[in-house]
C-alpha cells in the first residue's frame, strides 16, 4: 500500500513546496493591502520566461539566477507602483480589477514576445538530474524543493519577527490607518512586501519549471490560483498557514490523480472511474468548503466587523 | 428652518425632464433596432459587422447581468463563465433535433435526451438551470465577503467546467465533445420556398432577446428591489439596519444575474454554432468583467456600449495589428501576431487606472438628455457652498487632530493590538478617523469645486 | 477625449479597405496562431507560406492572378472562431484553408457555408468537420482511421496487450482518438486503462506513475504539443519503460527536442515523413533557414513537421480548384473541388463524394531516434 | 404602570478578554426620551449594537415590546473566558438579524453616518420602506405595482417635506452638507415606521445653534410620530434639555440612572467624567 502511495506523496510534497513559495506572495500582499494580487501567478510565469531568455543569451548560471530574481523583484515593484499605488484610496473592487488587468497584460505581452509558442526551460545542472529514492524515480528538484521551501520560510519568518521592516510589516497588516498615523512609511513597506513576494515566486518558478520544463503565457494561471487557494486554506495573512495549506493541496491533488489506481491496488474497485479528472476541481471544492466551515482558514485570525 | 429660494420649484421641472429624456432614450433605442434591421436587409449577410453585432448583443446581456451583481448589488462574483456554460449546455442539450442526436452524441449512442424543445422555452430553461445552480451555490458562498466571494465563485465555475467535461456524464453533456446542430442565430432568417432567405433576422433576433432581457433587468433595478440592492452595495450594515434581509436579497440578485447569464450563455451557444465547455474559462469571465469596467460599473448603458466596442475592437478593428502592414515600402514595426492583444490590454489598463469611471460612470442613457444643472446655479449659492466647505474642512481638521491624539494614546498602551481588543473603542476610533478623512477630502473637493465654479461665474460675468 | 477616441476608431475602420484590387485571388488561412494549438497552427501556416513563395500566382481562365494569403487567428477557441471566420469572409476570400484543430473548424463552418465559401481542412481529423455538409473538405485522414491504425500497430506489431490512455479533459481531439483507439485495442483483445487531465496541467508525474502501476506496455497520449513535451520530459525523469504512442499532433520538432537524449520509445502516426519528397524538403529547409521569423515559428530548427507538408499540399489543392473552377467565385471553386485530384508531397489527394474527405488508407508510423534527435521511419500502416 | 418598549436584562458583551458592556439592565418606557451617556469607550455604542442585533450578547437578553429579540449565554471558548455575572440565567439562545429587529419596530441611526451614498435623498428614504412592500418580488421587479410605488414616493416625499429635506430630494445623499446628512439618516430611520428610535450621537459635529435646533427637532418627531427615543449623546446641553431620564455608563457598567437633575448632582457621574483625584 505504502509503495503505491509513495510516488504520489513525493510529487505532492514537491508541488506543494512550489505552491508554497507562490502562496507566500499572495498571503503577504493580502495581509497588508487586503488585495488578491491576481497578477502574482503571472509574475511567476514571467520569471520563467526571463530565465529562458537570459540563459539563451549565454550567461552562466551563477549570473542568470540572481539576475532573474532581481528582475522579478523589479517587476513586482513596478507593478505595485504603476497599477496598485494610484488606486490606494479607490474601492477594493477597482484594485482587484486592476490586478486582473495586469495579469491580462503580462500574459499578452509574453504571448507577443514568445509568439504563443511554448519555450522549453533550460536544464539546470544537479537539480535537473534523476534520482531514485525508495525505488521511486524522480528528479533531484523534487527532493530539494521542500527543503529549500522550509529554509526560505524560516528565513522569512525571522525577517518578519526580528527586523525593523518586519515589525513595520506586521504593524501595517494589523492596522493600515493607524500605522500610517504612527509614521510608518506605508509605501516602502508595501514595496518591500511585493519585492519579497516576487523573489519567492522567482525561486518557486525556477524549481517549478525545472520540474515541468515548458513555459507558456498561461503557465502561471493555474499554479497561481492554486497557490491562492492554499493561502486562503491556511488562513490568509499567515505565512505558516500558506505553507501548510500549499503542502496539503499539493499532496491531495496528486493523491487524487492516482486515486483510481490506489483504489484499484487496494482491491476496492476494479474499474476506472476517471477520478483523476477532478484533481483541479477538488482544489476549488476544498476552497469553498473551507470558506464555509472556517472562513478564516486553518491559522487565520478572526476579524470582527465594526459598526 | 431650511428655507431656500429654490424650494419646491426644483422637483417639478425635474419630473418633466425625466419624462422627456426617457422618451428621447426610447427613441434612440428604437433607432438602433431600426438601423440593425435595415442594415441586415441591405448589407451582405456575411459581413463581419453582423458577426460582431451578434456577439456584441450576447456580451451586452452577460455584461449587464454581471453589472447587476458587481455594480448594483456590490457582490464581486467571478462565476459568470460557469453560469454561461450551464445555460449554453442546457440550451444545446434541449434543442438538438432528435434526428441529429445520433450524429452529435456519436460516442454516447445518441445521448439520453430524446426530444427537442423550441428555442424560446429552451432559452428560459437555460436561464432557470443557471439560476438553480446559482441558488445552490449561493446558499453557502454569499455569506462571504467581497474577495472571498470572488474567488469562491471563480472556483465554482472551474468545478462546473470539469463536471460538464466528465466522460461519465457524456450521455447528457457529450463529455469533451462538441454540441452542435441546434438552432443558431442563422435559423431565425425567414426562408422562402426556394431556400433563399427572404427576410434576414439573424442579427435582429439576438438584439431582441438581449433587449428584452436587459429591459427586464432595468425594470428590476428601478423597482423597490433594485433600490434594496443598491442600498446593500452602498452600505451593507445600514441596509440591514433598515430592514433589508441581506441573505435573501443577495440570493435574489445572484439568481437573477445567473438567470440572465444563463440566457447569455445560450445566446453564445447560438453565436458559436457549437458548444464546448473548454471555451468557458475564467479568461471569459475576466473579459466580461473588463467590459463592465470599461462601460462603467453601475451603468447598464455603459455595459451595453462597451460590450459592442470591446467585441468590435478585439475581433475586428484591431485585427490589422496582428499582421504585417506595409505603408509603401516601409514595414510598420512591431506589428505581428499578438500585438493586437498587447495594445488592447494597455488600453484596458489605461481605462482602469485613469478613467476609472469608464465610459458612462453611473450614468444611464436618459441622463445624457438631461440639461446640466451646474451652469444654472445662482452665484450666491456658490459662495455659500464655498463657505460651507471651508467650515467643513475646519471641522474635519479638528476631528483629525483629535484622532491623532487618541491614536497616540492608544499606541502608548500597546498600539494596534490593544486598539483591536478594545472593541467598541477601536471601532469608533477608526470610524472617526475614516469619517474625518472622508470629510476632509470631501470638504477640500467641495472647496476646490466651489472655487472653480465661482471663478467661472465671475469670469463669465467679466 | 471621447471625440479623439471616436475619430481613431473611425480611422481603424478604413484601414482594411486599402487593399489593392488588380487580379488578386485571396485564400483565407483559418488557423490558430495563439492558444493551445498555436504552435501546430503556425507550422501549418508555414507550409502554406512556403507554397505561396513557390507558386505565388495562378492561372484562372486566361488571367494570371496573384495569390494573397489572408490570415485570421481563431485563437484555438470556439468562441473566437466565428469572428475569425467572419473576418475571412469579409475579406472576400475564394477558398479557406484550415484549421488545425477540429472544434474551431466546426465552429467556423456555418459562416463559410453561409457565404458559400469552400474550406479545405488540413489536419482536422474529427469526422464531424465534413459530415453532413458540402463545403468542408479535408486532405488528411480521420480519427477513427488513425485510432485504429495505432491500436493495430501497438497490438499486432509491438505485441502489447495492456495500454494506458492519457488525454486532455474537454479536448475533443484527444478524447475522440482515445475512444477509437480503445475500441480497436479492446476488440483485438487488449486491456485499456485511462485518465484525463485538466486543461493547464503541468504535473504529469502521477499519471506516468499510474501507467507504471498498471503495468502498461504503451501509453497512448494524443494530446497537444505543449503537453507532449511535458509528458516526455517527465516520463524520462521517471525512467519509464513503456512506449509512448501518439497521433499526428506529436509530429513536431518540439517533441524531438524534448525526447533527444532520453531513452524513451516514442511512436507516432502521421501524414508525412521527411524524405518523402526530396525537392520539397530541400526547398522548405532552405526557406526556413533564410527567414528568421519562419524559423522561430517552426520551433527554432529546420525539421519539417507533417502539418507543414499538409499545409503545402492544401495550398496547391486550392490552386487546382481555382484553375478547375476557372473563376475566383467561391461557389464555383466549391463545385470544382469535388473533382480535384492532386499528387502532393504527402501522397495522392482525392476527395470521396459524400463528405469530401480525403481518400487515404495509409498512415506513416515513425519514431524518435533519441540519440540524433531526428524522426525515423518505421512503417506504413493501414487498418488491416 | 406604563408600557415598557425596550428592556435590557443583564446584558454583557465581551470581546476576547475585554468586557465592553457589563451586566447592563435598563427599561425604556413608552413616549420617553431616554439618554445613554458616558465617557469615550464606556460601551454605549456596543449597547446599541446589541439592542439592534448587530452583536449577539455574550450573556443576558433584550426585549422589544415584551418579545425577546436577543438572548445569549457564553458558548465555546467564551465559556472559560467569561468575566461577567448572571451566568446560567439565559440558557436559550435567541437571536434575530438586524433587519428582523428593524421590522419589529426598532430603528436606529449611526454614529458615523451611514447613508447610501450613491443614491438620492428620496431613494435613501424609499429603501427604508422596502420591507413594508406589499407587492411580491415578481410584481415589483416587473414594475407592476405602479400604484403602490407612487404611494411610497408620495409618503416619502411628504416625510422629507416634514423634515425640511424636500428641496434636496433628487440630490445625491453624499453631496449633502454634514448636518443635512444627519437629518436624512433620521428621516430614513423614521421611514421604517419605528416604535422606538435609537439615535447614536445625533448632534456629533454640530455647533451650539444647530444642536438647539436638533433638540427641538427630536421633540417634534417624538410627538409627530408617536415615538419613544433612546439616544447616545455627548452634548450635555442637549441631553439635559430633552431627556426624561438618563442612564450613565462607565467602563461598561451602569453607574447611575435618573432624571437630568439627579444625574447632574450624582458624584459618581461627576467622578467618571472629570476623573477623581486618587487617595
Amino acid at each position: 500500500m505504502l509503495k503505491t502511495v509513495l510516488p504520489y506523496l513525493l510529487t505532492g510534497i514537491a508541488v506543494g513546496g512550489q505552491y508554497a513559495l507562490i502562496a507566500i506572495g499572495y498571503t503577504m500582499v493580502y495581509g497588508i493591502l487586503r488585495l488578491i494580487n491576481f497578477a502574482h501567478g503571472d509574475v511567476f510565469m514571467v520569471a520563467g520566461i526571463l530565465m529562458v531568455y537570459i540563459m539563451a543569451s549565454g550567461l552562466p548560471l551563477y549570473i542568470s539566477i540572481p539576475l532573474v530574481l532581481l528582475l522579478t523583484a523589479a517587476i513586482g515593484f513596478v507593478i505595485e507602483r504603476i497599477a496598485y499605488k494610484p488606486l490606494r484610496s479607490a474601492p477594493r473592487m477597482s484594485i482587484m480589477i486592476s490586478a486582473i488587468g495586469v495579469s491580462y497584460t503580462l500574459q499578452n505581452l509574453v504571448l507577443y514576445i514568445t509568439g504563443g509558442l511554448n519555450k522549453s526551460y533550460p536544464k539546470i545542472p544537479f537539480i535537473s538530474e534523476s534520482v531514485s529514492i525508495f525505488g521511486v524515480n524522480t528528479k533531484m528538484v523534487t527532493l530539494i524543493t521542500p527543503v529549500l521551501t522550509i529554509v526560505l520560510v524560516v528565513a522569512l519568518v525571522l525577517l518578519i519577527n526580528k527586523t525593523k521592516i518586519g515589525m513595520a510589516m506586521r504593524a501595517v497588516s494589523k492596522d493600515f490607518e493607524t500605522s500610517q498615523l504612527m509614521g510608518i512609511k506605508i509605501n516602502n513597506v508595501i514595496s518591500v512586501t511585493f519585492i519579497i513576494g516576487s523573489v519567492l515566486a522567482g525561486v518557486g518558478s525556477i524549481l517549478y519549471f525545472t520540474n515541468y520544463n515548458t513555459v507558456i503565457q498561461t503557465s502561471g494561471a493555474m499554479p497561481g490560483l492554486k497557490a491562492f487557494v492554499a493561502a486562503v486554506f491556511g488562513g490568509i495573512g499567515s505565512i505558516p498557514g500558506a505553507v501548510v495549506g500549499a503542502f496539503i493541496i499539493g499532496i491531495c491533488e496528486n493523491l487524487i490523480k492516482g486515486l483510481d489506481i490506489i483504489l484499484f491496488k487496494a482491491g476496492l474497485t476494479n474499474t476506472s472511474y476517471g477520478l483523476a479528472t477532478f484533481s483541479d476541481a477538488f482544489t476549488f471544492a476544498l476552497l469553498i468548503i473551507i470558506l464555509i466551515v472556517k472562513p478564516t482558514g486553518l491559522f487565520g485570525e478572526k476579524i470582527t466587523d465594526k459598526v | 428652518m431650511m428655507k431656500n429660494t429654490r424650494s419646491g420649484s426644483y422637483a417639478q421641472p425635474q419630473e418633466k425632464t425625466v419624462k422627456l429624456s426617457t422618451v428621447l432614450s426610447a427613441l434612440v433605442i428604437l433607432l438602433v433596432y431600426a438601423a440593425v434591421f435595415v442594415a441586415e436587409q441591405t448589407l451582405p449577410s456575411t459581413s463581419i459587422l453582423f458577426t460582431v453585432l451578434k456577439k456584441g448583443a450576447t456580451y451586452a446581456l452577460v455584461a449587464v447581468s454581471m453589472n447587476l451583481l458587481n455594480g448594483f448589488t456590490g457582490l464581486f462574483s467571478l462565476g459568470q463563465a460557469g453560469f454561461m456554460l450551464i445555460g449554453a449546455y442546457a440550451y444545446g442539450i434541449l434543442t438538438i433535433p432528435v434526428e441529429q442526436r445520433m450524429n452529435v452524441y456519436q460516442y454516447y449512442d445518441g445521448g439520453i435526451v430524446q426530444f427537442a424543445l423550441p428555442v424560446v422555452p429552451a432559452l428560459i430553461i437555460a436561464g432557470l438551470c443557471a439560476a438553480a445552480f446559482a441558488f445552490l451555490i449561493g446558499l453557502p458562498v454569499l455569506r462571504l465577503k467581497s474577495d472571498y466571494l470572488a474567488i469562491a465563485t471563480l472556483g465554482f465555475a472551474e468545478i462546473v467546467r470539469t463536471i460538464f467535461q466528465w466522460d461519465k456524464l457524456g450521455f447528457l453533456t457529450n463529455g469533451s465533445n462538441l454540441l452542435r446542430e441546434y438552432p443558431t442565430f442563422n435559423d431565425f432568417n425567414i426562408k422562402g420556398a426556394d431556400g433563399e432567405v427572404t427576410l434576414y433576422l439573424s442579427t435582429l433576433v439576438p438584439f431582441i432577446i438581449a433587449g428584452v432581457c436587459i429591459a427586464l433587468i432595468v425594470l428590476l433595478l428601478r423597482s423597490s428591489y433594485g433600490r434594496a440592492f443598491m442600498a446593500i452595495r452602498d452600505d451593507e450594515i445600514a441596509a440591514e439596519a433598515m430592514g433589508i434581509n441581506l441573505a435573501k436579497h443577495k440570493q435574489i440578485a445572484f439568481c437573477v444575474s445567473s438567470f440572465f447569464a444563463g440566457i447569455g450563455g445560450a445566446m453564445l451557444a447560438m453565436y458559436q454554432n457549437t458548444v464546448q465547455a473548454k471555451a468557458f474559462t475564467s479568461a471569459m469571465t475576466y473579459e466580461i468583467l473588463l467590459i463592465v469596467v470599461i462601460g462603467g460599473i453601475g451603468s447598464v448603458t455603459g455595459s451595453c456600449i462597451s460590450s459592442f466596442l470591446f467585441v468590435a475592437c478585439s475581433e475586428w478593428w484591431l485585427r490589422f495589428l496582428d499582421q504585417k502592414q506595409m505603408i509603401g515600402n516601409f514595414e510598420v514595426p512591431l506589428l505581428r501576431n499578438g500585438f493586437r492583444l498587447v495594445v488592447f490590454s494597455i488600453i484596458i489598463m489605461i481605462v482602469v487606472l485613469f478613467f476609472r469611471q469608464g465610459i458612462m460612470g453611473t450614468k444611464e442613457l436618459p441622463d445624457l438628455f438631461k440639461p446640466r444643472r451646474g451652469g444654472k446655479k445662482p452665484k450666491r449659492s456658490v459662495k455659500e457652498k464655498a463657505e460651507q466647505a471651508k467650515e467643513n474642512a475646519k471641522e474635519a481638521l479638528q476631528a483629525e487632530e483629535q484622532i491623532t491624539l487618541t491614536a497616540a494614546e492608544a499606541a502608548e498602551t500597546g498600539a494596534a493590538v490593544a486598539a483591536e481588543a478594545a472593541g467598541e473603542e477601536a471601532a469608533s476610533l477608526k470610524d472617526k478617523a475614516e469619517e474625518a478623512k472622508e470629510a476632509l477630502k470631501e470638504a477640500l473637493a467641495q472647496e476646490a469645486a466651489a472655487a472653480a465654479e465661482a471663478e467661472t461665474v465671475e469670469g463669465g460675468e467679466a | 477625449m471621447k471625440k479623439i477616441l471616436a475619430i481613431i476608431l473611425a480611422m481603424m475602420l478604413l484601414i482594411p479597405s486599402f487593399a489593392l484590387a488588380d487580379d488578386i485571388v485571396k485564400i483565407g488561412v483559418f488557423e490558430p496562431a495563439s492558444g493551445d494549438s498555436g504552435a501546430g497552427g503556425k507550422q501549418e501556416i508555414l507550409g502554406m507560406q512556403y507554397a505561396n513563395k513557390v507558386q505565388p500566382t495562378v492561372m484562372i481562365g486566361d488571367t494570371e492572378y496573384t495569390v494573397q494569403l489572408v490570415y485570421a487567428d481563431n485563437a484555438s477557441s470556439t468562441d473566437k472562431a466565428p469572428s475569425a471566420a467572419s473576418e475571412l469572409v469579409n475579406q472576400g476570400v475564394s477558398v479557406v484553408l484550415g484549421s488545425y484543430g477540429s472544434g474551431v473548424s466546426i465552429a467556423g463552418s456555418p459562416l463559410f457555408a453561409e457565404a458559400s465559401i469552400p474550406a479545405i481542412g488540413v489536419s482536422c481529423t474529427n469526422p464531424q468537420v465534413t459530415a453532413g455538409n458540402t463545403h468542408y473538405f479535408r486532405i488528411c485522414f480521420l480519427d477513427p482511421f488513425q485510432g485504429t491504425v495505432l491500436a493495430n500497430y501497438a497490438y499486432k506489431t509491438m505485441g502489447i496487450t495492456n495500454a494506458y490512455t492519457l488525454g486532455e479533459l474537454g479536448n475533443d481531439y484527444d478524447q475522440g482518438l482515445i475512444k477509437y483507439f480503445t475500441e480497436a485495442f479492446t476488440a483485438l483483445g487488449g486491456t485499456v486503462m485511462g485518465d484525463s487531465f485538466p486543461n493547464g496541467t503541468a504535473d504529469f508525474t502521477p499519471y506516468i506513475t499510474n501507467a507504471q502501476m498498471y503495468g502498461s506496455g504503451v501509453v497512448f497520449a494524443p494530446c497537444s504539443i505543449a503537453y507532449a513535451t511535458l509528458i516526455i520530459d517527465q516520463a524520462a525523469g521517471q525512467n519509464a519503460e513503456f512506449a509512448l504512442l501518439a497521433g499526428d499532433t506529436w509530429d513536431s520538432n518540439m517533441v524531438l527536442n524534448a525526447a533527444t537524449g532520453t531513452n524513451l520509445n516514442i511512436l507516432i502516426s502521421t501524414f508525412y515523413q521527411e524524405g518523402g519528397n526530396e525537392e520539397f524538403d530541400a526547398g522548405f529547409k532552405a526557406w526556413l533557414n533564410s527567414d528568421a521569423e519562419a524559423m522561430t515559428n517552426n520551433g527554432g530548427n529546420d525539421i519539417i513537421a507533417a502539418v507543414s507538408a499538409m499545409g503545402y499540399d492544401a495550398y496547391f489543392v486550392a490552386l487546382e480548384a481555382l484553375k478547375a473552377a476557372g473563376s475566383t467565385d467561391a461557389k464555383a471553386v466549391n463545385d470544382a473541388l469535388w473533382a480535384v485530384t492532386y499528387d502532393g508531397v504527402s501522397g495522392a489527394i482525392a476527395f470521396e463524394a459524400t463528405n469530401g474527405d480525403a481518400v487515404r488508407d495509409q498512415a506513416y508510423i515513425k519514431t524518435v531516434d533519441t540519440a540524433t534527435g531526428a524522426w525515423q521511419f518505421v512503417a506504413v500502416q493501414g487498418i488491416e | 404602570m406604563r408600557e415598557i418598549v425596550m428592556q435590557m436584562d443583564n446584558v454583557t458583551m465581551q470581546f476576547g478578554g475585554v468586557v465592553a458592556v457589563d451586566s447592563l439592565s435598563l427599561d425604556i418606557y413608552k413616549d420617553e426620551i431616554v439618554a445613554l451617556i458616558g465617557p469615550n469607550g464606556a460601551g454605549k455604542t456596543t449597547a446599541f449594537n446589541v439592542a439592534t442585533g448587530v452583536y449577539a450578547p455574550t450573556n443576558g437578553r433584550v426585549l422589544l415590546r415584551g418579545k425577546i429579540i436577543a438572548q445569549g449565554h457564553p458558548t465555546g471558548k467564551m465559556k472559560h473566558m467569561y468575566a461577567g455575572t448572571h451566568i446560567g440565567e439565559y440558557n436559550k439562545l435567541i437571536s434575530h438579524t438586524p433587519d428582523k429587529i428593524c421590522q419589529m419596530g426598532m430603528a436606529r441611526t449611526f454614529q458615523n453616518i451611514r447613508l447610501f451614498k450613491n443614491m438620492t435623498v428620496l431613494e435613501n428614504v424609499l429603501v427604508a420602506r422596502h420591507m413594508r412592500l406589499n407587492a411580491g418580488f415578481f410584481q415589483s421587479a416587473l414594475n407592476l405595482n405602479l400604484h403602490e410605488e407612487r404611494r411610497l414616493r408620495r409618503e416619502c416625499s411628504d416625510l422629507l417635506d416634514m423634515l425640511g429635506l424636500s428641496d434636496l430630494m433628487y440630490e445625491n445623499a453624499a453631496s449633502l452638507p454634514y448636518g443635512k446628512q444627519r437629518y436624512l439618516e433620521i428621516a430614513r430611520a423614521l421611514a421604517t415606521d419605528p416604535r422606538i428610535l435609537l439615535l447614536d450621537e445625533p448632534a456629533a459635529g454640530m455647533n451650539p445653534q444647530e444642536t438647539d435646533e436638533l433638540s427641538d427637532f427630536i421633540r417634534k418627531i417624538k410627538e409627530d410620530f408617536n415615538l419613544t427615543v433612546f439616544l447616545i449623546e455627548h452634548h450635555m446641553n442637549l441631553v439635559m434639555d430633552i431627556s426624561d431620564r438618563i442612564y450613565v455608563l462607565d467602563f461598561g457598567k451602569l453607574i447611575a440612572e435618573g432624571t437630568p437633575e439627579e444625574i447632574q448632582k450624582n458624584p459618581a457621574v461627576i467622578a467618571a467624567y472629570l476623573g477623581v483625584e486618587e487617595e
